[in-house]
């Protein structure tokens, strides 16, 4: 459904599914996130693709996390994730810890209809003592290339995913962020956020065609402007390092966490904060 | 001559050990200012031709095939070096980027293994990088082990490390005798300094050396020409350490 | 190396060399295809990514190829490819018979430097019978997915391919044709002819940049000014139904064929056929 | 009413078995152009939200991830019908795209498998397409199986064979016995005939029928609005057929 609302797309995101959502180098959708938690989702299984940041440390804060797949968490140069550090020492998280090309094989495996994904290197890693989901195999074409680990395919529900470009058809330019392809392709259902929806087919222009995911990959789309602010969308808008700074400053207790996402859940006052677009 | 910082000297030490024939390309991840800037140095001071990718940075970024693309191309051979740190790093140069005490409790948690449990395997030369020489830094045996420093004979292997990098010393790997050898110190630091500091068994390099100090045209290469194609990627390391605004 | 000739291409490329070259809804490299064979090339392990054609058909003609590995060889709309059909009857050639998926399955494993990759569907075909490399084994995960199909990686020497755009850089354009990108990350080497070179670097430009293979994968380019002529280069020109139909004709005996090599061979002759950039 | 063409008497029968509600996506080989134009005017008939995908078309190719796409979307389950052909087919739905004789020698050998052996496996609804019905096509068993018809239950498969189409019937498969039931036969010809024709047992539907002719507003629907959309991806079909250029 091209034109749906944010609160539609979060409508359809039951407790207890199971979500994707891209690095903060990718296009986070930060006002579908905001409205999970204005919504109080319960029992979600988040998968990061394959690191979360500021998204993932504040759905934990407001306990929408049941289990969390991810390769890290962190808010980079902002530091640690200070609700992810509290909560995963304190166990109130099934935490499955990962590597980055581990779920990227693994959105691979559900992207091709297979049950897995072979991958190099990681044997040795308590990773894989863990991880019992992951399985390791003597060499299966028998051409001495050793043991190697096999990834379970992941399906998402939900790839979740803020874009600058969107048109009337349903189809979603993210340009050189092929991890959102990936997820797509991976998922049952992608719910996304744009900055804007024109009505030119992206599909009919060689050049945004590259960068196109087509619409049949796309369940609803919800206008939703400087949906990743305080991250950054690249090509429009930067990261908001003061913004991100303050909730890792507020976020180090539960209650300034909770404090912080208070005000800023409260009306829009995001756009009080001068994002430029 | 201006007093040179912990940053610009371990950048310039690192930048020394990528000039070499076997590195064509250093890839370096978005969380690593330091090796970003040494990677740059070593290209700017007489390796035009080294080829650096700074994963999702906003400059000297090739990547055009999404997140998993650093993965694929170390897994085709076409990446030769790397940096990983650890909150741990053990003798045998396992490394561990989860948490201190049992898994998964632990007592304090750190973000996460990363991409390090693959690339370890795949680039041929990786650099370690301790942000703390100490005996907690650096342990008989790290509490998790995000990526083993070596591995038997059955499981593929073209990677693994090459030196460990600390602001005290640096050492380099022995894959046969699986310890690491230590080949300088830095100025105004001692050798059994070094060894009280490491919480493993270490070989002392019987040529052990002090480690140079950055030369004039390296730290002005630095700030000239490195710092402001770093802004961009490390705004608040480079406006910290170089008092440049991205 | 860019701006290298397309002689230093093909003198790049042994005899015995495997070499990919890309389906003709792709961007096919005629010319140097035409290189190869008034080089005489000889022993070619020639993997088609994932069907032959034209470029197929002529390098089978010209005693090019030892080895065929192709889902299939077709002229399209314009019928059977003659070479083909008649050599490969009279087993002058190895052929591995395949099936798209596997091919791009293949390809990926080297692209993802992983001994194999798993592919459902398949087993009960006479490919598996007869594919002495592929492997059959039961579910690894025992999670009654049953039994699946594994295939070697295939590393190419050469990814072959054209392309309308390279920057100075060396950064090659091919827009949504990602195959391309997969054949030239599992290749060693990618040699490329381009329509046109750019000052500008690509990569600069988050159009142009979704759509770029950047320059770490490719060996060397050389311009071809209508180099795909007479296949089409989407977005730039078409078909050249004609002069493929007169090939078709004319290449049903080897006789035919050779006299319409020399012809098309010799000087510039495709540029007197009239094709419209 | 004009004389009705061979083609268009396809395109119409086929394009009434693909409105139904379990078809939401038909994808089309470019080189199956009867299909392509069914497609379409199912589409354009009375469904226009059916998908419809034309692989490596010029127009209706959504496809923006290569040449893998189509069989990862088919893999992925969001493909429900596509159609496949065969220089053989037999009573158990096996299909020959191959070649004649033994392979690998083949006495006469076809264009290859294409992706035959794997959409047959993932695609719910798939339409066998035999260019002649004759005992020389639809053979007791195929020489050589690019593609097979049901499969042992230690094999995943979602897909496989729906309808057998031709110039003179239509047969439905049926999965638990494994053969071909007749549907319905073309106007002008007997259940004698195509049983004749047929170079394997099928079974006959109690309500066998005649193939409905085309209503007068598909054709003009099919002239007017499907065969110059037609005309970029075929246009050597469509010149034939509607004497169309692209």
């Amino acid at each position: 459904m091209i034109n749906s609302s944010i609160d539609n797309l979060i409508s359809q995101i039951d407790d207890g599914a199971l979500i994707a959502l891209p690095a903060e180098y990718s296009f986070v959708p930060m006002d579908v996130v905001r409205g999970l938690i204005a919504a109080q989702a319960k029992d979600l299984h988040l998968l990061c693709v394959p690191i979360g940041g500021l998204a993932t440390d504040m759905l934990i804060g407001a306990r929408c996390i049941e289990t969390l797949e991810a390769a890290a968490v962190s808010l980079g140069e902002a530091g640690a994730a200070p609700r992810f550090s509290e909560v995963v020492v304190n166990g109130e998280i099934n935490m499955l810890d990962a590597t980055c090309p581990a779920i990227h094989s693994s959105l691979q495996a559900s992207e091709k209809g297979v049950p897995f994904m072979p991958l190099g290197g990681v044997i040795g890693s308590d990773l894989v003592v863990h991880r019992k989901d992951w399985q390791v195999i003597d060499d299966p074409l028998g051409k001495g290339n050793g043991r190697i680990l096999l990834l379970p395919a992941i399906k998402p529900d939900f790839a979740l995913f803020h874009a600058p470009l969107a048109d009337r058809d349903g189809n979603v330019w993210v340009g050189k962020r092929r991890e959102l392809f990936t997820m797509a392709h991976a998922s049952a259902h992608s719910l996304v956020t744009v900055e804007r929806i024109q009505n030119e087919c992206l599909l009919d222009d060689d050049l945004y065609a590259a960068g196109t995911i087509p619409s049949m990959y796309i369940t609803a789309i919800a206008e939703a402007k400087n949906g990743a602010w305080p991250l950054g969308l690249a090509g429009s808008y930067g990261r908001d390092n003061a913004a991100i700074a303050e909730y890792a400053r507020a976020a180090k207790t539960q209650t300034g966490f909770e404090a912080w996402m208070q005000t800023h859940l409260a009306g829009k006052l995001k756009c009080d904060a001068g994002v430029g677009a | 001559m201006e007093t040179v910082s912990r940053e610009e000297f371990l950048i310039c030490a690192i930048s020394r050990l990528l000039c070499t024939p076997d590195i064509c390309h250093v890839a370096v991840g978005a969380a690593s200012p330091i090796p970003g800037a040494a990677a740059l140095l070593a290209q700017a001071t007489d390796n035009p031709q080294l080829r650096v990718s700074i994963i999702h940075g906003d400059t000297n970024n090739p990547f055009t095939d999404g997140g998993r693309e650093l993965f694929d191309c170390a897994g085709q051979g076409r990446i030769d070096a790397f940096f990983l740190g650890g909150v741990q790093i053990d003798g045998a140069a396992n490394i561990n980027l989860v948490g201190l005490g049992k898994y998964p409790e632990t007592t304090r948690r750190f973000p996460g293994s990363f991409g390090s449990a693959y690339m370890y395997f795949t680039v041929p030369n990786v650099f370690l990088f301790a942000h703390e020489h100490s005996a907690r830094v650096l342990v008989p045996r790290v509490d998790f082990i995000s990526a083993p420093g070596s591995s038997p004979d059955d499981v593929a292997r073209k990677g693994g490390p090459k030196y460990l990098v600390s602001n005290l010393a640096i050492m380099e790997f022995d894959r046969a005798k699986k310890l690491f050898r230590l080949l300088s110190v830095a100025p105004g630091h001692s050798v059994e300094e070094v060894v009280e500091k490491t919480g493993f068994e270490i070989e002392i390099a019987p040529d052990v050396s002090t480690t140079s100090e950055p030369e004039v045209e390296q730290l002005e290469l630095l700030k000239r020409k490195v710092a402001p194609s770093l802004a961009r990627t490390y705004p608040a390391f480079t406006l910290r350490v170089f008092g440049i605004n991205a």
